[in-house]
């Protein structure tokens, strides 16, 4: 069994109200030197049998028409070690 | 104040410029990418005595969009106008964000209801919450507390895949926004055709309260006077989204076309609400505007238009996220949570100040000049130079060819008279519990309680209930009641007669609550008005909706059109929206539905006659439409309306339900689940039991009427006119109609409540 | 009372109240009940005071109620950033000293993000907001808040929530039972998933208490669900803080 | 500038109703083969200067104190390539 991790992030046009809100609390924390938050999320798939390209065909197609909406988000699909 | 970050330093050869406009009128336009047809463009040049600039015809495009210029449907809008009743209520009419109505006390109240259908097909979620964010910041322009929203929805075929996508993103949208401002949702409308497979209809209404000296208008008056820009900053987001797809007949087929959707910050909505309330409270503002369609292009000339001077804007002052859009992004860009704001010099410090402390970023942006022009510069250079009215107020007018379509006589003659009806008490028994678990007559309670109704502590009645009512003064008990009500399916079979059930159903909704209907507001949600047969629909829905309202005296404050609702060459049913506004003197008399009494006495108010055409027992059962909606008498609406008003003053009811969609039967049901105790009924003389449960006859409902109050309350509608029929009384566990059958509450409860959540499961 | 829903007439807390016991409502961007929870303690008696984030002054209250709401839209964590806000940091020393704070909903999380109460709160089991009229039994009459209930009484008021899923655990639940801490739990459903049923707990010495459902919002008959089971969360603190 | 990312995760004992949710939804999606989905929060942070061990010390702060709820989530913080 392996792990396949998909990440899902806004697209950079899109507002991001969460990283935004992180971000405007960080001063206050004493946290400085963070220019930008980008909150995003991310997926853990624990996956039955070989990762091979066929595998990973599959789930980029998953990630693309049901992790992600495409419209606002883009995504990342990769291999955990 | 916070850091404003302007665009981009001018790139002088790509920077179209007034001046260089004026140098190189031969340049090639891209006029029709941006929707605007040959002869809208050859008038833009002629206004203008020259070609308009890269950010003018952005401008110009984005306000002349089907969407923001109401070019199709503005002649036959005109008669809410010409035909108005005569009402001292309205104090703001049509024209303004919002219509506002006196309901007393020196209290106001403004309310509108608005479609975001397109933006929700594409992303459910975002394009429903954003929808809720517009119109709360309307709400909030007029110099109202938003008090309380509502949200009529159609969806596609309960059973279809895409359903399951749609509605669930829609109802956690709307949810997530409205939820996350603190407005109780009070109200709305689920109901599930196939003709909204590809073309969802998501409207969202908002109310607000105010004084009568908090109304503010959006106009610019005031040489000298500061334009600011307050709110999120500026992205690249939703440039010319909301106009322009909701501008076309919307071709779902490639990602390529999808554009892009704005994602709402319903946090940043409500410090805005806050930060604004406070603004008004210290009277800071001498005109104000929110930013909705058409971003800035919209603001800013539509202030100055409705103003006695002209602006001056510097664009580049306007905060970005993104430091790479160009002028003409700028000025179409639709970012959510913006607002603009017209400030005398002396008191601008303060606004910024209270901004501040909201956290919330302010910018004076122009300011009012005592010209006739709106003027925009980009780092010193002008790039806009235009009469506002031009763009705002005097787009293009379209008298749209429209034509009774050749099939609507055939439709007519499809009498739903003719359909099998049950030959059994058994047989009646079942369609019953058919028709009450039917995804348009189930419970919504699956959608509705992802809503907050308690929120703000002011709420009377909220779903199922026939109205949403709210506390407007906790002294007095002043309160306001507000329907929803639409029903494509009547409209499509007379959408004359369509348009004015709507609005009698709406109207009865309120006054079966206990308040008395003062005024509407309305959604068009129609299809292409390129389509002469579509174009007839629209005229003639609008013309009933106009006589409608004549009739009854509500007047229209305000509403909103939703054309290009179709998929490929088929349109929706036309679906006109009504939502109606009452006022009670004291909530603690509203009637609620729920049979809760055992031993009262139930009347069925009105005339039942043999009416089935639309019908939910056609639909159910036969999956049938076809024949002629049930018949309007709009004196019979206002006769039953005051008769439940006082019913409720004096105290002589106890439950009221409307009958509308199910008839009679669908009534009982839910006011027997509602207050948890049954019926008994019996079906009076000469009338045909199926007909009695099932027919939606208009101008109808049922009441619960303590005995003590029998003979007042029979008295009274004897002395006025109104047909009351003793049917039965409260009692028991279930629903019993005599002679035919009976059914345990038990079992209609699972009927009507486990429909919704067994589909969306 | 004053009664016009204008902004104005509740932020600053209105008229005095027929007590002159003071009780601060805070309000953090976001907060939406904090103008129904000062009606609440206007009604039990109290005067409703309006402390605002950014201050570290709590104006010398008797007690605190962190109201319900989304502050900061709920958007790292419910409650996670506005447990860093200055008004917290003189809230948390004085709660550790015994000053009487009750947490709702949104004030729940952030009773827990800033650890005055143990375990933390997760987004619904079924992932939808939830509204829904509540059953709830009062474990532990005890606390500070909860003295004008009787032990095992069961209530009804509203509950409407997105992250309302009660997680802590298992030691620290067992703990919880062990020392009575567990002051309210669902009861008819579990609306959320929360573990064991929890609707709401206290802290060791009774003062600080957090719940999910909203007592704020069943004050007056009419309104809301109609009922008035919520007015004791009110009354109670008011009696405790009289008879000191 | 230099990206961190920290991703949260729920630890595994805590219920992910979301996680499971997806994963439910595979079979209809016409997706097998996957018998495990968690999902969690991807930050990404761009961070000004260096991102030297007290960078990142900083950021393991952060996440501890702000970013995860360390009562239920776990994180990691990596640097981004
Ligand atoms: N989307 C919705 N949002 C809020 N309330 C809704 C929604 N859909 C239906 N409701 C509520 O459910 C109840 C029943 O709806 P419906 O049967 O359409 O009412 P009616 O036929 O009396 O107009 C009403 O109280 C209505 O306001
Ligand atoms: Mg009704």
């Amino acid at each position: 069994m392996a792990r396949v991790v998909v990440d899902v992030m806004l697209k950079p046009e899109i507002l991001d109200p969460q990283g935004q809100a992180v971000q405007r609390a960080l001063p206050r924390l004493g946290f400085d030197g963070i220019s930008d938050v980008r909150q995003g999320k991310r997926f853990e798939l624990e996956i039955d049998g070989p990762v091979d390209d066929a595998a990973l065909d599959r789930v980029r197609k998953l990630a693309e028409t049901f992790l992600a909406n495409t419209v606002i988000e883009d995504f990342t699909v990769k291999v955990e070690s | 104040m916070l850091p404003s970050s302007g665009g981009q330093p001018p790139n002088p050869r790509t920077l179209d410029t007034v001046k260089h406009a004026n140098e190189t009128p031969g340049t090639e336009q891209p006029w029709a990418e941006l929707g605007l047809k040959q002869d809208e463009y050859e008038r833009i040049r002629e206004i203008l005595g020259r070609r308009p600039t890269g950010a003018e015809l952005a401008m110009y495009s984005v306000m002349w969009s089907e969407h923001c210029s109401y070019k199709s449907s503005k002649v036959h809008l005109r008669q809410f106008g010409e035909k108005a009743p005569d009402n001292d209520a309205l104090l703001v009419g049509i024209g303004e964000n919002a219509g506002v109505v006196d309901v007393g006390q020196g209290y106001a109240v403004t309310f509108k209801v608005e479609s975001h259908n397109h933006p929700s097909y594409i992303e459910p979620y975002q394009g429903a919450a954003t929808g809720v964010g517009g119109i709360v910041r309307d709400i909030l322009a007029m110099g109202a507390r938003p008090v309380a929203v509502m949200d009529p929805l159609r969806f596609g075929a309960a059973d279809h895949p895409d359903t399951k996508r749609v509605l669930p993103g829609v109802v956690a949208g709307i949810g997530g926004y409205g939820n996350c401002l603190g407005l109780p949702n009070i109200g709305g409308e689920v109901v599930f055709d196939p003709c909204y497979q590809g073309n969802p209809l998501v409207n969202a209404l908002c109310v607000g309260v105010m004084k009568h000296e908090d109304i503010h208008l959006a106009k610019a008056s005031g040489a000298g006077n500061k334009v600011i820009l307050y709110g999120a900053r500026t992205g690249g987001d939703g440039i010319g989204g909301v106009s322009v797809l909701a501008s076309e007949t919307f071709d779902s087929t490639g990602p390529s076309r999808r554009p892009a959707v704005q994602v709402g910050d319903p946090f940043q909505e409500k410090l805005l609400i806050e930060c604004t309330l406070e603004i008004f409270r210290e009277d800071l503002v001498t005109g104000i505007q929110d930013l909705g369609g058409a971003g800035l292009s919209c603001a800013t000339s539509e202030l100055a238009s409705a103003g006695s001077g002209g602006m001056r804007v510097e664009l580049d002052t306007v905060p970005l996220r993104d430091s790479s859009l160009s002028p003409e992004e700028i000025l179409m860009s639709e970012s959510q949570e913006r607002m603009c704001a017209i400030v005398e010099p002396g008191k601008v410090d303060r606004f910024l100040e209270i901004c501040e402390k909201w956290d919330v970023i302010a910018t004076v942006i122009g300011e009012v000049t005592d010209g006739d022009r709106l003027e925009i510069f980009w780092h010193g250079d002008q790039i806009v130079d235009v009469p506002p009215r031009t763009v705002a107020h005097e787009g293009p007018v379209y008298q749209r060819p429209y034509e009774r379509p050749s099939w609507q006589d055939e439709l007519q003659a499809d009498d739903a008279g003719r359909l099998p009806r049950p030959g059994t008490p058994e047989e009646l028994r079942e369609q019953v519990l058919k028709v009450v678990a039917s995804p348009n007559q189930a419970s919504k309670s699956w959608v509705t309680d992802q809503y907050d109704r308690f929120v703000q502590g002011n709420t009377v009645l909220a779903q199922p209930e026939d109205s949403g009512m709210v506390r407007v003064d906790e002294e007095t008990g002043l309160g306001v009641a507000v329907a929803t009500d639409g029903n494509g399916r009547y409209a499509k079979l007379d959408p004359y007669a369509g348009a004015q059930l709507a609005l009698a159903e709406s109207y009865r909704n309120v006054a079966a609550a206990g308040a008395t209907p003062l005024a509407i507001s309305n959604c068009l949600n129609f299809g292409s008005p390129e389509d002469p047969a579509v174009m007839w629909q629209f005229a003639e829905a609008t013309r009933g909706l106009a006589d409608g309202c004549l009739a009854l005296g509500t007047p229209v404050t305000g509403g909103n059109v939703s054309l290009y609702n179709q998929t490929g060459e088929t349109a929706i049913h036309p679906t006109p929206v009504v939502a109606v506004l009452g006022v009670i003197d004291d909530v603690a008399r509203r009637t609620p539905i729920g049979f809760a009494s055992e031993g009262h006495l139930l009347y069925l108010l009105g005339d039942t006659r043999e009416e089935l055409g639309g019908s939910a027992w056609s639909q159910v059962i036969h999956d049938h439409l076809g024949g002629l909606p049930p018949r309007v008498d709009l004196e019979r609406e206002k006769l039953l309306a005051e008769i439940l008003v006082s019913a409720s003053r004096d105290g002589m009811v106890d439950a009221a339900h409307d009958l509308s969609d199910g008839g009679l039967v669908q009534a009982l049901v839910e006011s027997s689940l509602r207050g948890g105790k049954g019926a008994r009924v019996v079906v009076p003389d000469g009338l045909d039991p199926f007909v009695f449960l099932f027919s939606e006859s208009a101008g109808r409902a049922v009441v619960a009427v303590p005995r003590s109050e029998e003979v007042r309350f029979t008295d009274m509608c004897g002395a006025r006119g109104l047909p009351a029929a003793r049917i039965g009384v409260v009692d028991g566990a279930s629903l019993e109609i005599q002679g035919q059958f009976s059914l345990p509450l038990s079992e209609l409860r699972r009927a009507h409540e486990e429909t919704i959540p067994a589909l969306l499961a | 009372m004053t009664a016009r829903p204008s902004p104005t007439s509740t932020l600053d807390g209105g008229p005095a109240g027929r007590g002159n016991t003071r009780i601060g409502v805070v309000t953090f961007p976001g907060s939406l009940d904090d103008r129904d929870t000062q009606r609440a303690i206007r009604r039990a008696g109290a005067e409703p005071v309006a402390l605002w984030h950014r201050d570290k002054d709590l104006k010398q209250v008797d007690a605190v109620v962190l109201p319900g709401g989304f502050s900061y839209g709920d958007y790292l964590r419910a409650g996670a950033i506005s447990r860093f806000s200055p008004v917290m940091e003189t809230l948390i020393d004085q709660a550790r000293a015994g000053l009487p704070v009750l947490g709702i909903c949104n004030g729940f999380q952030v009773l827990t993000e800033a650890h005055l109460l143990p375990g933390a709160m997760l987004g619904n089991n079924h992932l939808h907001f939830i509204c829904r009229e509540q059953k709830l039994r009062v474990e532990n009459a005890e606390t500070a808040w909860t003295a004008d209930y009787t032990a095992g009484q069961e209530i009804h008021i509203p509950l409407k929530n997105m992250d309302g899923r009660y997680v802590a655990d298992e030691r620290t639940l067992d703990m919880l039972e062990a020392e009575g801490r567990v002051a309210f739990r669902y009861l008819g459903m579990n609306p959320n998933g929360s573990l064991r049923d929890i609707a709401g707990i206290t802290n060791e010495a009774g003062n600080v208490v957090g719940l999910m459902p909203h007592p704020e919002h069943a004050v007056e008959p009419g309104i809301g669900t109609g009922g008035t089971d919520g007015l004791g969360f009110f009354t109670s603190i008011l009696k405790k803080l009289v008879n000191l």
